[in-house]
């Protein structure tokens, strides 16, 4: 099964991040995997998004042109994407900064106040993580333990960090979990 | 070594220094930056190894010229405004047999173009860009772990033909990661070619140079390169092939284009239509007995490549009449989806009247 | 009010450097987040505004027109 | 009350997409203003070359040609000989002017092109993601100086315009920054200087302008206002460096 | 106007000034100087005219861009490695629609090669050497004459289509003289073209670029160039056939080769072999067309190329399998004879069995 | 009778190709001679660019390689960093140096290179038959200024060595002269000197050498000589330019 | 008919002169003709030569590998060249400079003191004219008259070089015509 | 005779150098061409030359040996 999501944001929001750790969980898992960044004009700043496939099999596209999933970290990733997203597909807003205007009466909203549950945290920087533990929880494409796993060998140095991360992961985890 | 999920661009970055290269000299450019950057960082402070941002492109290739000149493995890397400039180092380097390794991440064009994928320097690479009559090696790889793979071949294939060996890739190859394994431990010893310029120490001095007031001898240095040219496509011509034995059509992609018309295929097949693919790795020298071997069991071909068909010229030499060579092509840097590749696959599929398996 | 700016909301890019060299401290920091997602700042038309156009002339991105009596 | 302060008419009312506190913003209203002041709108011709402003003829209400890199001085001459009523400006960052363009440059100048350059140093190649320019300052980081620059490897900051002035057909080069509303102002005169001197047919000017990247310096846009005036201007000191205008 | 005994490149530098060339930036190297002498005498002080020994051809080509965005007609001249340094300015001319004439009096390759006649850039001139999906019109004639013709129909054409077109000539055409004449007088009024910038003066600004984020923009551009390239295909493709109507053995070469092919044919014929010649006046458009109706008659073709075979792939393209193509070539600059030429067709001919006239 | 001059180790003994009088011959030699008295012979890579002195590898008994034009700092770049025992030079004529060469030799100087450039200024291109160079002097008549060279038009005469002398990287600059035996002596001095900057891993050394071409001047040899004396060392003086070798 | 030959000689003999005034001439009796230079190492000094060919009709290689005629005005020359030269063609050659040395019996040697003619009529640059006069006499390629119309085109401005370069012809036709 | 010179003559390309520089007028254009058509200079060994190598320093053949007491 191939499956393909979109995680949009603007700049500075980590949603590259989001992508890369999604993409290094399923590579442990022993999927096959790829992580496209976009590129904008050579330019910082704005908005920015990447598109991750896992399958079984081989991947011959890394664009994805009808994701399963997107996440919409912004106002206008929700926007620009949602008429993208397949029939049946799931978009996660973060609605501390998005007000969701669902045009489609073919996909599933879920929303995850992704920035306030981690303000509250006291990190406003790891609303993406947040995001990214309700994510996993609600796709189940990979196991929460192998994300872990994941995080701590890529932040293996930074201690700190990791520990801040994995709270926030584990936040937006069960976040998704307290629904009914 | 575990696999590690790497950009394309790191990929090769990483293969250079596991093949032993020992000088990288480039010039930043969307989308390749991350190799010259995964250079600085990796290359630039090891011992008896050296990175130069140049200050241009043109300045890149010589500097590469000189290294080689000097027998160490070397590579450049660039994309595709950057790579014409380069064209008459990869001139001057495959005129005085020097081997290097040059990486074309190519992008939109002609002049500044897009930054997005293209494969609209098929011609320049194959047909050689620059003045007089060479060739240079073109390997063409469609994921990250080819890239790895094959940047290691290009250190190997360069070194062994003195030859300028073109890795062409594109954007979305460059800046896509995919799990990637790597097959060799850094060299302990850094190579150095034979006949590599150090100074006359215990030999007699020696020259390397192409300009000549004899034609005679030119013609004498184009003939040897070419005794060696028809050396290299007997020996390292390398093409894959999937499904092809019971094919009615058979499409012929390379690099990101043939991921993508796997793709296509696959849903093909899943409709019952009886589609191969022919998928060049190297695109000199090209693979013309595999594809005239095709033709043999059936005449249909379809060639895509992300340009305005270029490659398709090659097909159809290799043919030489023998198939029905169809194309699409999409230049510019759109890449197109496999469902549309199958569509055309279908279309084409219908409009020759092939046979459907039910 | 010898002065008074005005910002362009959606131009604005929170760079905060009208703000840093307003003489008069009469630009502020807003709640508002723009389509761009960006942190405008405003004017907080207090009266000691001068219209000195120093916030206009730091503004990177011409956001600022500025009125004097 | 009456308006003291609008968009100039040669700035076309697109929004920059350039990072907030971005310098090239500045720089752009700046020549604006003075083609405003100067009566210019009809006769310049621009040429934006890749870099972060290959896009600044979105922005500008003039004619303008994007340019090969590197390739503004070349392109230039072109245009100002094929029809010298022109008003030709080049608008270049360090890596297009100082790196790959040094030999357009540097003899555009010396034939004393009738021509402006607009050189916006701001030590990194903003566009492609924060490279060492020929002008970044030593033990600066950037991502192919990751250790900083050394000058053992990687040389000195490159100090173009002072070479620029060596050679007989410059005539007008003064330096300037964006970095305070003082130095904003300066920056307008010298734009204004440098294409009075192209208008008097005098030979070539440039204004080499010290300009913030905040993104690649990974600094507040105020910080890096301040980093210029502190570190930049020490090896990049501000002034007039050549004039001849009035010989 | 009498004819006058005059060089190749000289010739060139006049058809150039009475087309109406108003800049010519050039940079110097064998065996093209004498042209760019020519116009450094005749052009560089001239009204309204304006001539530069650029510091490089790399910025010659870009100040050829220059000039064509003001709107001028506007030449630039080289030899095979100045061009190669000339096709990332190529590529944005292409891509800019901007109409040049480009001189290439073509000299031995690769690298510094030689400075005697060969049409080793046969691939480079036609396939693009710089990069992204472009085509130039390709020029190549093979007498002092049609050298000063074909000058002024370079012009013409460029404009016409908004294209750059290459004159492909080599060193012997350069320096040899002949007798020339000149058809028209120099225009008393230079022309200039719409869409020039010159100031936005009383109509609203605009701008020549390529960039763009947006890959189908560029897909677009690339289309619409494709469009014109169809156009110019039907339109301007020239070709020279002579004997070809009884030939059972056509010989396909252009420019300096096909003058010498006509000398072995003129005596093949004389020993009743009935061998015919095809030669391309334009390289770019390919006589495809030509090619293919001769076919219909013979299917015996030899192409005979001053290089290590280049113009062949064309022919075969052409053919598509419906003819047999040798090829003869000597690359280097080695200047075949007639004679030579002869004992190759006449091999050709008896090993293929063709009738001989008695 | 002991001998007291003959032919240096480091000269094949090929005739030179070059014309009656030319300056490359001389130089040539005082080439030969300091890698001789230096013990280099086994060391030194040479790279002669296409230029009057393209076939300078027929003559000196050194490993050497051809550059394409104007390419000569960044080949040898190339070579150092790959073996940096080498002691390389490059050896430039003056529009291969200070026109198509100009971003590669003063970026490579101001990287500090450890290579040594020697600088052939005959004031034309010699090799393809005269044409201006960058260092052509004013009113002087060449293939291509035909009308005598204009500042106007043309711009003016190049000092890049003195522009050189401005970028940090560079520790020795000298022009010294082939227009008596005074002058030869000084070259060979500077010669060595280069050499030695070299060898000390100072960082980049150049000697420009004033170099006749008499036919190409349309002079005879003795006369070329005078004139260089007389009208080329007006514009380019000679002597030190810079020399940090001391610090 | 196609005729070719070979002018050469010392860079400053002028032989390049040679070849192009007799090209001009056939050109002006309305014959077929191409003119080529050779190109060295682009360098000066050395050696130099030039093919002419002369025909009715169109010339398809203005290289001659087997000359009718060759020139030789020095002795490097006439080694080199004579070779070349086609079974029962001339080989001319400025006897005051060169040891005539044929080495073959298939050719007719004629020789000029060119040099010495000139040097007695005080212009011993003009040995070339002499010798093409003497060419011209010999070989009737083209009427003298006009090569003197030739000479006079190309040297309007040069009234006094045009006068010794006559008489330099004049004296090599005549020589010719002297002999037997 | 403190010194003397050997000229190579097929090297000479008599550009007269050697001729205007030595001091002791020991060199003088001789009536030979060399087979390169140049017309050589010779050594007048009048026993004035002393050897100073002059000649050989300015000479761009390097066509003179010098010898000296
Ligand atoms: C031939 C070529 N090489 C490289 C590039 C990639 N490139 C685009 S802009 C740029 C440099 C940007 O730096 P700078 O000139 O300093 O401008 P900035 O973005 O800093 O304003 C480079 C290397 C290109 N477009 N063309
Ligand atoms: C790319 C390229 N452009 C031009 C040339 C032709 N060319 C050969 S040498 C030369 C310049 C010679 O002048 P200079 O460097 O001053 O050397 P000189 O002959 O005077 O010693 C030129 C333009 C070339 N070989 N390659
Ligand atoms: S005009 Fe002056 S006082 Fe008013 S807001 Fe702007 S900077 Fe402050
Ligand atoms: S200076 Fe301009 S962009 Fe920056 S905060 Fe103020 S109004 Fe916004
Ligand atoms: S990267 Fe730097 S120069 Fe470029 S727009 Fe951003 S701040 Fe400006
Ligand atoms: S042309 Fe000039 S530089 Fe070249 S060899 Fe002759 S004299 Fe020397
Ligand atoms: S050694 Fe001195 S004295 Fe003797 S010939 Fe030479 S220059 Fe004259
Ligand atoms: S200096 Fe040398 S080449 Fe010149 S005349 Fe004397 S010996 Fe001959
Ligand atoms: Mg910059
Ligand atoms: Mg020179």
């Amino acid at each position: 099964m191939l499956v393909k999501m979109i995680f949009a944001g603007f700049g500075g929001q980590g949603v590259l991040s989001m992508g890369l750790n999604l993409a290094q969980a399923a590579m442990l898992e022993g999927k096959h995997v790829t992580y496209l960044p976009a590129y904008g004009a050579e330019m910082r700043g704005g908005t920015a998004n990447c598109t991750v496939a896992i399958s079984d099999e081989e991947i011959a596209s890394p664009v994805a042109s009808a994701p399963e999933f997107i996440v919409a970290m912004n106002q206008p990733s929700q926007v620009g994407f949602q008429h993208h997203l397949q029939s049946g597909g799931l978009l996660f807003v973060n609605s501390s900064l998005v007000e969701a205007k669902i045009v489609r009466g073919d996909i599933e909203l879920v929303e995850v106040p992704a920035s306030r549950i981690a303000e509250e945290m006291g990190n406003p920087r790891c609303a993406n993580m947040v995001m990214l533990g309700a994510f996993t929880k609600k796709t189940n494409l990979v196991c929460f333990a192998t994300l872990i796993t994941g995080l701590e060998s890529t932040l293996q140095s930074k201690k700190k960090l990791l520990e801040v991360n994995k709270e926030a992961l584990k936040t937006g985890y069960d976040f998704c979990g307290a629904e009914p | 070594m575990p696999r590690i999920l790497l950009s394309g661009n790191s990929a090769i970055g990483e293969g250079a220094i596991r093949a032993g290269c020992q000088c990288y000299f480039g010039y930043p450019i969307t989308p390749q930056n991350e190799l010259t950057e995964y250079m600085a960082t990796h290359l630039s402070r090891r011992k008896g190894c050296s990175f130069i941002q140049a200050e241009s492109e043109l300045s890149a290739i010589n500097m590469v010229y000189g290294a080689s000149v000097a027998g160490v493995r070397v590579m450049t890397s660039s994309s595709s405004p950057g790579i014409s400039l380069k064209q008459e180092g990869i001139s001057y380097l495959a005129a005085c047999q020097l081997p290097a390794v040059i990486v074309n991440m190519s992008r939109g064009g002609p002049g500044l173009g897009s930054i997005s994928a293209t494969q609209s320097d098929y011609f320049q690479s194959t047909r050689g860009g620059g003045h007089g009559d060479y060739r240079t090696i073109v390997l063409a790889p469609s994921s990250v772990q080819e890239l790895a793979d094959l940047t290691h071949r290009a250190f190997d294939l360069a070194d062994r033909y003195l030859i300028p060996v073109i890795i062409l890739g594109d954007s979305m190859l460059g800046q896509m990661m995919e799990p990637v394994e790597f097959h060799h431990e850094v060299p302990r010893r850094l190579p150095v070619r034979d006949q590599a310029l150090r100074g006359a120490h215990g030999r007699a001095s020696r020259f390397v140079k192409t300009f000549t007031s004899k034609p005679t001898e030119l013609e004498e240095i184009n003939w040897s390169l070419f005794r060696r040219y028809r050396l290299i496509e007997k020996k390292e011509t390398t093409c894959e092939s999937s499904l092809v034995d019971d094919a009615e059509l058979v499409v012929v992609a390379f690099g990101i284009a043939a991921r993508i018309a796997k793709g296509a295929i696959r849903k093909a097949r899943s409709n019952g239509l009886k589609v191969g693919l022919l998928r060049p790795v190297t695109l000199w020298p090209f693979p013309s007995e595999q594809v005239k071997k095709t033709a043999a069991r059936t005449k249909h071909f379809l060639v895509f490549e992300m340009n305005m068909g270029q490659m398709v010229e090659d097909v159809k030499l290799a043919l030489d009449g023998a198939g029905e060579v169809g194309f699409y092509g999409r230049p510019g840097g759109v890449i197109p989806t496999p469902s549309e590749v199958f569509r055309v696959v279908s279309r084409e599929y219908y409009q020759r009247g092939l046979s459907i398996e039910r | 009010m010898k002065g008074y700016i005005e910002i362009e909301e959606e131009l604005c890019k929170g760079c905060l450097l009208c703000l840093a060299f307003c003489p008069k401290e009469a630009i502020a920091v807003s709640e508002k987040i723009n389509a761009g997602g960006y942190t405008v700042v405003s004017f907080n038309g207090n009266g000691a505004c001068t219209g000195c156009a120093v916030c206009a002339l730091v503004c990177p991105e011409v956001a600022i027109e500025v009125y004097r009596a | 009350m009456k308006q003291v302060y609008r968009r100039p008419h040669s700035l076309k009312k697109a929004p920059f997409h350039y990072c907030p506190g971005c310098g090239h913003s500045i720089a752009h209203r700046v020549i604006a203003e003075v083609i405003d002041e100067m009566n210019l709108q009809d006769k310049v011709i621009g040429i934006p070359p890749p870099g972060c402003s290959v896009f600044a003829y979105h922005y500008f209400d003039v004619d303008m040609v994007e340019s090969a890199h590197g390739r503004g001085a070349a392109v230039a001459t072109g245009i100002k000989r094929a029809f010298p009523q022109a008003i030709v400006f080049t608008y270049q960052g360090d890596g297009d002017l100082a790196a790959i363009g040094t030999a357009e440059t540097i003899h555009a100048a010396n034939r004393g092109e009738r021509i402006t350059a607009i050189f916006i140093n701001n030590a990194v190649y903003g566009m492609t993601g924060g490279q060492m320019a020929p002008t970044t300052l030593l033990s600066q980081k950037t991502t192919t100086t990751p250790y900083g620059r050394s000058a053992q490897l990687e040389g000195y900051p490159l100090k173009i315009s002072e070479m620029l002035a060596l050679v007989k057909g410059t005539v007008y080069i003064e330096r300037t920054a964006v970095s305070s509303p003082a130095n904003i102002m300066k920056t307008k005169k010298a734009v204004r200087k440098a294409f009075q001197t192209q208008i008097d047919d005098l030979g070539f000017s440039l204004v080499e302008i010290l300009s913030p990247c905040p993104v690649n310096w990974k600094m507040a846009p105020l910080e890096a206002w301040q980093w210029i005036e502190k570190e930049m201007t020490k090896e990049f000191p501000l002034g007039v460096i050549k004039d001849v205008t009035g010989k």
